[in-house]
């Protein structure tokens, strides 16, 4: 399979082709909205569900075999924000409290991209470690810490108003709602194993794609409307939004690597790795350091890397890693 | 019925901003409140609302004049200059006026 | 345009005490209400409204002074004792006065 | 199977059971009653299952044998407002408005219906072209369109007001919801074919029969309380809501085997023909035509026309399929 | 603080009235709504909101007094021949005059 | 299988774990809450679900073998309030109308728990008569109104306010929203039998567990958020939070035995016996008897009744129904 066949297979995906709908519906202006509690919902299922079978994984696999590389994730969640931090401030001229924010989103991670990873990789035939499920739950928080501490930095002194005290940041990125889903799941997975997967499959594995591909009609909609703020965040972010995911995906794939993750595995570490987050992270940035600009965030990360993951990036980071792995 | 004059102050603004207006109305000495989802449009653009954290909530507080007072300052303050928002105040008249 | 005074009742109270404002609303001759789903804490704590009959409602409704006088007067002495609830009223004006 | 049989087999499905119940609760005053996003949330399922499975179809089938009875379709939603207004107009003695308002739901469709037929055929064994749902998709607009254009020349003159433009009715007709979901899926489902089928099927087939059950519950509440509108809108409507469906669901049944459907496919294009929209066009005519009465419209196709299909149409127009394939 | 006194209209009508509102207040000159997924009843009977499309809705508009006027002129004329609505107007005293 | 098994294969399933996490979840104070349509929603599916498969084995049993296990079941929801209002009002010192909600609340049932259970017999392979749905739903009404009856005696008097009249309570009670899905679906179940069955299994059984996890998850929230409240009831309501279902259960066990019942039937009976109301009596009580302090209830049957019974009381239960039938 070359590229453009791994891209083919990935645009003319159920779950794809309904984004992009989604996408097309919002810029045609149509009224196409899916209820709010119909959002959380899906968000629900889907965390449970891939929290749920990648603690199942990590029963299989033992321990021994997962703590490595998860702390490698975790590391790098971390890790990126200190690039990407001076990049936005001195080329991109950004505040220091814009560019805190940013760093955070894309460190951070976004659950919709891996999982549609891993739907990516089911459709190609790709085997991977399921157990990867741990590292979307251990990367998301770091980074956001990071982010709001260079944020606090730089809004020293400027200290009135509403922002959240660190207890507070700690307690939101650590017991949010994603990350209490995804790592709550991941223990019930792990602590019934295959005897529990057998109760629950019909509803948290054989339906799961579906609900992925409604899932990203609505998450179409959704970036399809923030298409319009495009305009006003200017070129440098627009390009940031699509080489930041290509060189963190290296990154993550390089390091997916060397922790002795299988061809797989890597490539989901790489996706995630070239993940922004557009829900977790707004939510705690919002927060902490209401003093960021969340046109600039949002835009950036749910207009420009989402999108650009979910199409390209994904056959992409998958392509370069057959490559890694040839 | 004996109605005792009292403030309701009305805030909408950013669901994200929901944490930190309880806070708000901790430290003001509010004494109780009534959160609105809402749909809305205003100088920042439309807040359609799909996501729960991208929509909008409008909170309404009656409180004595003095806490409405501080209410609206702090509002003005500290959160104007960085969340969607808007405020005002209005005259009610309640039952019970030792509970505010 | 003309617009004639009135006054809006309004109720914070909780979800299951709905079937009971509603008649009493129709005892006191009201002639419409609007009911909102809300959040909200108070004196009784909070109440989230993650199960729709353990949450709260805020009813408003338009009601000639002697209608909205009856009304705070029933809440006060039939309701306060029993449920979680605040009421107040304020002035508005509307239009087609012999609506309500 | 004779007619007897065809009915007990509809009237015995779970189904129609429900939406009996849903009824019945709605007249004890039960305070039975679906969340709204939830009613949303199974139209959203409904429509876009439908769809992805008529794309699927039509990937299957091929273009060359879809296209004809797609245009006699789409012309038979237009041209039933135009026997129906001057009926509703002179033997009705409705107000232009109001005829013109109850022509376009009489024209137009409704989903619910066309898939309770669905499920029927495949209860009781007969095959169908399942790339129907195109016909689906192309009935609901054209008979709003007409409709709104019968009533627009009523309302000449007293134009004042909120009535919309009819660059909005077109774009409301064209781009609401429930024509993007479907629309939008047949071509998810036709860019995708089997191959995509089989990653969502799962989701988008097998409960597919258990949700619609659900939803025709609360389909029977809301058709049940507006039961008591029935006093309101005088016999001649009465009347109307049962025979215009006979009448229109003949006149699909004959136009389908003009074009060469299948008994399957024509039993479908005549309950579509007879089904009467309650979403879709009080939507667009609310918006356009304002100043008909929707008491009127809603009572009819909601309370008449759609009980009456779903209970005793979809076999009678069953029945005399198969006596006209006969 | 200092406050600026203000206008607030407040629409209670069906769900579908919804475009047709907002086109009315962008002519109007409103600066901003918001827009409250509510439950009613009134002269044209109960309305319990299960399909988003039959419900009600409230929508609430802080104005300059000339808008308001406008506002409820153009929804006397032109909206309640065709829909089932109720609109009032009361005081409120908003922060940031200039903003309405 | 001894006891200690019993109790792992319970607290180590999918179900009871995500109950687990959401409490916990709620006592770290996690703004993780399920919306409220969510809530709804789950419950319409479990109470349909679990009255559908019962209608379905009523066909199957046949009356005959239903109707006197079934007035058996009614009977003991009307007969425990006659033995815990006098305890609760002598033992407990409560006032007259706290000690008939609470009653009212313990001989009524709760559905979450008898679905808990049905789970745990499917997973430790022990089969019942699963037309044992009837029990639950001919069990929620009785002690409600037995309740109210008590209520209103020791209130008359003050009875000025909104208190509802004797028909609202009855009307309540027959046709809330539960009594009319369950007893809906359990008809709609026995109509249509095994072959509506077939239509709609992969909806209404083959998720179901998965369901019922995600559902225990909220429960577990709701649950953990009232624990702050125990310190409020006082030692007496704690003890008889776990006092009073044990000793019901027994009360089940025993008459089911008596009534011919199976190993799985009467462990059903037993739980159901065991239960407390924490939805249906709390609405039907705030109406009539608004008297009543809703902490009192609501901590008994949520905070500790319900968390008792789905954790350890169903393996007991289970255990002591083995030992009766050995
Ligand atoms: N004139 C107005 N009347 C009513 N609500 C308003 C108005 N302006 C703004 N809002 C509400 O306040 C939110 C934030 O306003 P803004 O900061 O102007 O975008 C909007 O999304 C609306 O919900
Ligand atoms: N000061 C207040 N301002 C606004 N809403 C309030 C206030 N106090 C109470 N409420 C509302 O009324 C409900 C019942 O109040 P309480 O009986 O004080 O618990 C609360 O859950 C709030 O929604
Ligand atoms: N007196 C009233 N107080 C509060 N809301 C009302 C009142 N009358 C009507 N409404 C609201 O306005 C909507 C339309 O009113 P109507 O046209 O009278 O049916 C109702 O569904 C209610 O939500
Ligand atoms: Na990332
Ligand atoms: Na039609
Ligand atoms: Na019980």
């Amino acid at each position: 399979m070359d590229l453009s066949q791994a891209l083919a297979a990935n645009l003319l995906s159920p779950a794809v082709l309904f984004f992009l709908l989604g996408a097309l519906a919002a810029v045609a202006r149509s009224d196409l909205k899916f209820p709010e509690p119909l959002y959380v919902t899906l968000t629900i299922y889907l965390l449970t569900a891939i929290g749920f079978k990648g603690g199942v994984a990590i029963a299989e696999a033992g321990l021994s075999r997962v703590w490595l590389p998860t702390l490698a994730a975790m590391a790098l969640g971390a890790v990126i924000p200190l690039w990407t931090y001076p990049v936005l401030r001195f080329w991109g001229r950004l505040s220091k409290v814009n560019a805190a924010a940013l760093a955070a989103h894309y460190g951070s991670v976004s659950a919709v991209t891996f999982i549609a990873a891993t739907n990516y990789l089911k459709a190609v035939g790709q085997p991977y470690e399921s157990y990867a499920a741990v590292f979307l739950a251990v990367m998301e928080s770091p980074a956001i810490l990071v982010g709001v501490l260079f944020g606090k930095l730089g809004v020293r002194g400027t200290n009135a108003g509403p922002a959240a005290s660190v207890k507070t940041v700690v307690h939101e990125a650590l017991l949010g709602r994603s990350v209490v889903l995804l790592v709550g799941a991941l223990f019930v997975g792990a602590l019934t194993g295959e005897r529990g997967m057998a109760m629950v499959e019909p509803f948290f594995v054989s339906p799961f794609q579906g609900v992925l591909a409604l899932f990203l009609l609505e998450m179409g909609t959704v970036a399809g409307r923030r298409l319009g703020d495009l305009r006003g965040v200017g070129m440098f972010l627009i390009g940031f939004g699509v080489l930041a995911p290509l060189t963190n995906g290296l990154l993550g794939l390089a390091l997916g690597k060397m922790v002795g993750l299988e061809l797989g595995g890597a490539t989901l570490l790489g996706v995630l790795s070239a993940s922004a987050s557009y829900i977790a992270a707004p939510a705690a940035i919002r927060l902490s350091l209401p003093e960021a600009n969340p046109t600039l965030y949002l835009t950036a990360s749910l207009a420009i890397t989402f999108p650009f993951n979910v199409t390209l990036g994904i056959p992409l980071y998958y392509g370069v890693a057959r490559w890694l792995y040839s | 019925m004996t109605t005792y004059p009292m403030k309701r102050v009305t805030i909408v603004t950013e669901a994200l901003a929901r944490e930190a207006i309880r806070r708000l109305l901790a430290e003001a000495g509010a004494h109780g409140y009534t959160i609105f989802p809402v749909e809305g449009a205003g100088a920042q653009g439309e807040r359609p609302a799909d996501i729960a954290e991208f929509g909008n909530i409008q909170v309404e507080v009656i409180a004595r004049p003095a806490v409405a007072e501080e209410l609206l300052g702090r509002l003005h303050r500290e959160f104007f200059p960085k969340y969607a928002m808007i405020a005002y105040e209005s005259e009610v008249r309640v039952l019970r006026g030792d509970k505010f």
